[in-house]
């Protein structure tokens, strides 16, 4: 495998051509096909989809960051070994994602106990120490 | 015994060259803009090892002060309450970001990696020497840090208690961040050239195990410490901009703080014991002289560790206050570690079955290793036992496991590596004799010290505890005797090796008869590694006549 | 050539993983923050200008394809195209700096900032009985700096790798046979309009 | 092997500590075991093939049957070993709902313990033999943990939020706590006695209003102004005379004074009255007030009732609330601690 990698230039001797693959046409569509991407998220923060709001937003911004990894980033040409790097980051992005929503998701609840929307913490704690931030005081 | 070197298998050596990596060039100017991985690994090993002499004797500080019940020596106080808090969280800081995250990788992995692979480099010598400057001004920092004040936080820098202490945790954090930099551009290092640079007709499954062990370490690097990057920097706002985070007094969360901590330093964890237990599969295989028995399992369980060290992070906070379906979950995957610990484990032995197995310092260093690294395996199994771990969570059981798996394993491994390749750094055969002493000394001592505290653990002592009930003075008193016989034994290598320096080259290329190709270069290497293109013909580990004698 | 064109670019893309889990970080803590404080995020959001984050994330795009058609030039080795093309990409870069400058200064004057300095309480719903607001507003802006401006940070980053590549390009460093770094800042941007794609939603859309 | 747990482990003090051990002692002797292998082969094999020139090694490769053996008999050790783990995990998780339930709140460096009934003590807790207790914990500065080794139980206090610890001891006398989570300077001296009482001991234990009496024994205003804040009577009754939301007249400068009632009587604010407002609010309402207080009968004990007059009666004297008009009280003295020494 490594032999290969290491003796394509030998075995092809242009193989600096096979970059060449986007042309100005191509990554005229892919900018056209972003701003129309975006415009429809922003038409679409207009109007209320409930629980669907983040769900959209998310789903058409991850078309889009993948449009751009495939033509304006080259990984639809490119060895796979750099895709499989890129997809590894935000794999392991989405397990620390996963896990800690798991925790925050199935405790009992997740505001601070002494600002419950009716207590200010001094009251519940009071005096803890002098080096309270001036926040609490407005 | 005294036979040291068994050299049945030895090549037949060339005459030594005139020239090689040490000497190919002079001055302090040459070594410090040297971008030749040889070079850089042997930098950072005097570094790590320094590293290692302060954490060192941070610990015995520690053991001595906590030798007697008032902490009192020939009548004068050893370490006031807030000295000793300070005293061990240095031990801790330097122990785990200056010595034993870079320890195996960067210094002995930077030497042998690109050797093993037949390589005349890293894939980007420059980004080495850059690793290697951030290490430098890391350590710089976090001396600063030392000087103006220290820390008392303890290694995991635990907010909110780190966002109001006094001292200079901004300082040392900000040390951390770039000390995670250095790591990260090894790691990246290591990755690509690992991907690009095998010699002709290695495959995957012909590179050593040493390889597959640093190369999944390299993975971690790469995706675990930009997160500690991360959880630093809002560490340091919190103390400078209180932006309330992790400050529960602005409507923070400090367990969110454990999360975003742990999912770095639980894969950390295996930063550090994946490239020793990498050592072991060279030692093992060379000192029995028999191929490695399940090469693919090992090579497979290396990565599949590295893949689940980032599953399991919650493990470390199960009464923190997580909620208890994620600390269920996490116990689960907890378990799963296990398997792939098992398989090498197995491996090993079933390697040195039927072996023709010599007792050389390495090997000895490698049969601690599995003694030690048993104890410290099996004793994980209690702490991931939910019911169990309740009770001995951060209490010395703790400190004993995580001590036989990072020192009895990595340390041990690291020590038994430095031996192995000593020939080959350097030129020079060391004093077999007392590097079997040595090494006897630390694995009584190492003994000594721990296992106690698995029984102060588990009777109820706290770690991090000053002042300790009296009930645990006798214990405390042995822990601390056994780390004299530690440091006795870690003074006498540094003495022998040293003193093995003074004496004109005399090693010859393959002491051990290892089937590497860092054994088929002159010892020490020349400065391109290898005369010419080593191009790989066998498989690596095997001990057969006819392909020896090739 | 092709060889260390291929380790090169392993490389990058290896540091570019290792940015996507930098920010990442940020990501997770402010969707959890966000499950923290649901309403205090939703207010809070309104205070940022939505068309001002429109502009910026166009500009964003656009850049990102004047730099792709800068590695396209080089590609072709195009000199003075290389050139222009990265300069124009600069000039993006500079316009959504100076649309930020702007943001922040609004913040700063409202007082939309952490929550040890926030004061700008007129609409906000979710306070205690005292009527002290909540932290969570503060929270959600302290997101807002610590995101957006790291993510400045790497324009800043951006502007000057650019700077440094389009002189080379002047010098004619550059070939056919040889333009990795050009490909490699190229990645590097793409990168960082790629976080933006993510960020503008977040902190300017979602409610 | 009795005395082996006896070694390792501390005194069995809860239903749980039972249920660990008897984990902990069977990982003990199953990692004994394995380790004895492990060791066994090691040295073993280093001896009987040591090394002897010329010996050629036989090329084993692998074995795909054994590694799958010992991939899977561990994972079904491990799978077994989770389920053990969990099942003594969850009767630690759920606090029966009978459970006396007393709130934590620490600091550094020091545990106070609230019980149900408001009584206070500091680094001193005492509870009822075999009645299950259910801990509320919240810190006021930084993490903390709650850690009793003779009951194998411990959970981090986190400050922002309340976490839950419980257990039900069955072994009387005192017990450890101890904090395990790293605190600062003064984190191995924090440390609290858990005192386990028979009935009556507890019953005279909690008639004395906890520790925390003695401490303010010779300080009733200072008392006074704590149940003043606790007891809720700060909702009604400011102590600088402004009107508070709850409606009640200030406390500030009313002792002593001559109050028309709303049925025109006069009365004056002594001792007797004061108390009697306490208990039986409506009996005097004085005019343009509501009769909206409620009964504190049964709420505040006697050093509470008599604390709170001499809280009131310093207001009195010194608008500003100084220091507290010189009082004698003539209290039965509580001895909580002797009593518990007693155990």
């Amino acid at each position: 495998m490594s032999n290969s990698e290491q003796t394509s230039e030998h075995l092809h001797p242009h193989a600096h051509a096979k970059h060449h693959h986007g042309s100005a046409a191509l990554y005229v569509r892919t900018l056209v096909a972003l701003l129309i991407l975006t415009a429809i998220t922003v038409g679409a923060s207009y109007i209320d989809f409930g629980a669907g709001n983040v769900v959209i937003a998310l789903f058409i911004a991850t078309i889009k960051a993948t449009i751009v990894a495939l033509f304006f980033m080259h990984l639809r040409w490119d060895k796979p070994v750099n895709a499989v790097i890129a997809c590894a980051g935000f794999l392991f992005l989405g397990i620390f994602l996963m896990f800690d929503f798991i925790d925050f998701g199935s405790r009992d609840g997740l505001r601070p106990v002494n600002w419950d929307g009716k207590l200010p913490i001094e009251t519940v704690a009071p005096a803890t120490s002098g080096a309270a931030p001036a926040a609490e005081k407005k | 015994m005294e036979n040291a070197i068994k050299s049945q298998t030895r090549i037949a050596d060339r005459p030594r060259p005139k020239i090689n990596y040490l000497n190919a060039t002079h001055g302090i100017w040459s070594w410090m803009s040297t971008v030749d991985h040889k070079r850089i690994g042997v930098m950072y090993l005097v570094g790590v090892l320094g590293a290692f002499f302060v954490g060192g004797m941070f610990a015995l500080l520690v053991r001595l002060t906590l030798l007697t019940h008032d902490h009192m020596l020939f009548g004068r106080l050893l370490l006031t309450a807030d000295a000793y808090n300070r005293v061990f969280t240095l031990h801790g800081v330097i122990m785990v970001f200056l010595f034993i995250i870079p320890s195996v990788p960067a210094a002995l992995g930077n030497f042998v990696l690109p050797l093993m692979l037949g390589a005349k480099d890293v894939a980007f010598p420059r980004l080495n020497l850059a690793s290697f400057y951030l290490w430098c001004t890391g350590a710089i920092l976090a001396v600063v840090g030392m000087i103006f004040g220290a820390i008392d936080t303890g290694w995991t820098f635990y907010t909110p208690y780190s966002t109001t202490t006094n001292g200079t945790v901004t300082l040392m954090t900000m040390a951390v961040f770039i000390l995670g930099f250095s790591s990260i551009f090894t790691g990246i290092n290591f990755v690509a050239t690992v991907h690009k640079l095998r010699a002709p007709g290695m495959g995957w499954f012909d590179m050593p195990l040493f390889v597959w062990g640093i190369y999944s370490t390299a993975i971690i690097q790469v995706l675990a410490t930009p997160v500690l990057g991360i959880t630093v920097v809002l560490l340091m706002l919190e103390r400078v901009f209180s932006i309330g985070i992790f400050d529960p007094k602005l409507g923070g969360d400090p367990v969110l703080f454990q999360h975003f901590f742990w999912f770095y330093s639980h894969p950390a964890v295996y930063i550090m014991i994946l490239p020793g237990m990498a050592i072991i599969s060279e030692l093992i295989p060379t000192f029995s002289r028999k191929t490695m028995f399940g090469y693919r399992a090992v090579a497979y369980s290396s990565v599949s560790l590295a893949l689940l060290s980032f599953i399991v992070w919650g493990h470390h906070m199960f009464v923190a206050g997580q909620s208890q379906l994620a600390t269920v979950i996490f116990s689960a995957l907890t378990f799963l570690v296990a398997i792939p610990s098992g398989v090498k484990m197995f491996n090993w032995l079933g390697t040195m079955y039927k072996g023709n197995i010599s007792l050389e310092t390495p090997m000895l260093y490698a049969i601690s290793f599995l003694l030690l690294f048993a104890i410290g395996g099996l004793t994980g199994i209690f702490l991931g036992t939910l019911s169990v771990d309740v009770h001995l969570t951060d209490t010395y059981f703790v400190v004993a496991h995580f001590h036989y798996v990072m020192m009895g394993g990595t340390v041990i491994a690291f020590i038994g590596g430095i031996h192995y390749w000593w020939p080959k750094m350097t030129g020079r055969m060391y004093s077999e004799k007392w590097g079997r002493i040595a090494c006897t000394l630390i694995f009584i001592g190492f003994n000594m010290t721990f296992l106690t505290q698995f029984i102060l653990g588990s009777r109820g002592m706290p770690r991090r505890y000053y002042n300790y009930l009296e009930q645990y003075q006798p214990l405390h008193a042995f822990s601390t005797v056994g780390s004299w016989v530690i440091g006795l034994g870690m003074f006498m290598t540094a003495a022998y090796l040293l003193a093995s320096l003074r004496k004109p080259m005399d090693a010859p290329d393959n002491p051990w008869g290892g089937t590497t190709l860092e054994w088929t270069t002159s010892s020490p290497p020349i400065e391109h590694n290898f005369e010419e293109q080593p191009v790989l013909t066998k498989a690596p580990y095997d001990y057969r006549p006819e392909t020896v004698a090739h | 050539m092709e060889q260390q064109f291929d380790t090169s670019k392993i490389g990058m893309w290896l540091f570019l993983a290792t940015e996507v889990l930098l920010f990442g970080g940020l990501f997770v803590g402010f969707g959890l923050m966000q499950a923290r404080y649901p309403q205090e995020f939703i207010e809070a959001h309104e205070h940022l200008q939505r068309p001002l984050g429109a502009l910026n994330t166009v500009v964003l795009l656009i850049s990102s394809f004047t730099m792709v058609m800068g590695v396209l030039s080089a590609q072709r080795g195009d000199k003075k195209k290389v050139v222009m093309f990265l300069v124009l990409t600069i000039l993006c870069a500079c316009i959504f700096l100076g649309v930020k400058y702007f943001e922040y200064s609004h913040k700063f004057e409202e007082g939309l900032l952490p929550p040890r300095w926030y004061h700008a309480q007129s609409t906000d719903t979710v306070r205690d009985a005292a009527g002290n607001v909540s932290h969570g507003y503060g929270t959600f802006f302290a997101f807002y700096f610590m995101m957006t401006g790291l993510h400045g940070i790497h324009i800043l980053v951006g502007i000057f790798l650019l700077s440094w590549i389009a002189v080379r390009a002047h010098r004619g460093e550059f070939s056919k046979a040889y333009y990795t770094p050009v490909d490699l800042v190229g990645l590097y941007w793409h990168l960082v309009d790629l976080i933006w794609i993510y960020l503008f939603p977040l902190f300017y859309l979602i409610k | 092997m009795e005395w082996l747990r006896a070694w390792m482990l501390p005194p069995q003090g809860s239903d749980f500590a039972a249920e660990v051990d008897t984990v902990y002692m069977w990982l003990f002797w199953l990692s004994v075991v394995l380790f004895l292998g492990i060791a066994y082969a090691a040295i073993y094999f280093s001896w009987r093939y040591r090394y002897k020139p010329g010996r050629v090694t036989p090329h084993q490769t692998h074995n795909t049957m054994l590694e799958i053996v010992w991939s899977a008999g561990p994972l079904l050790l491990c799978v077994g070993i989770f389920f053990w783990g969990l099942n003594g995990w969850m009767k630690y998780s759920v606090a029966p709902g009978e459970s006396m339930e007393i709130q934590i709140t620490a600091k550094k460096w020091l545990w106070s313990f609230e019980y149900p009934d408001g009584t206070r003590t500091a680094n001193e807790i005492h509870v009822k033999l075999n009645k299950p207790v259910r801990f509320v914990m919240t810190s006021e500065d930084v993490l903390h943990d709650f850690f009793v080794p003779d009951m194998r139980v411990k959970a981090d206090i986190v400050p922002g939020r309340y976490t839950e610890v419980w257990f039900t001891p069955t072994v009387l006398g005192v017990h450890h706590v101890t904090c395990a989570e790293y605190c600062g300077k003064g984190h191995s001296d924090m440390q609290a006695k858990l005192v386990v009482d028979n009935e009556a001991d507890f019953a005279k234990f909690m008639e004395t209003g906890g520790t925390e009496w003695e401490d303010y024994k010779t300080k009733p205003a200072e008392w006074g102004k704590l149940q003043y804040e606790r007891k809720g009577c700060s909702t009604c009754h400011s102590i600088d005379g402004s009107l508070t939301k709850g409606g009640g007249p200030s406390w500030k400068g009313i002792w002593g004074k001559m109050e028309t009632l709303n049925n025109g009587q006069q009365v004056l604010v002594d001792e007797p009255y004061v108390r009697e407002s306490m208990m039986v609010p409506a009996a005097k309402i004085v005019k343009g007030y509501e009769p909206i207080m409620p009964t504190f009968q049964g709420l505040l004990r006697e050093t509470e009732i008599q604390g709170l007059e001499a809280f009131i009666k310093s207001l009195g004297n010194d608008p500003n609330g100084g220091p507290p008009a010189p009082t004698v009280l003539a209290l039965p003295p509580p001895k909580p601690k002797d009593q518990a020494q007693a155990q």
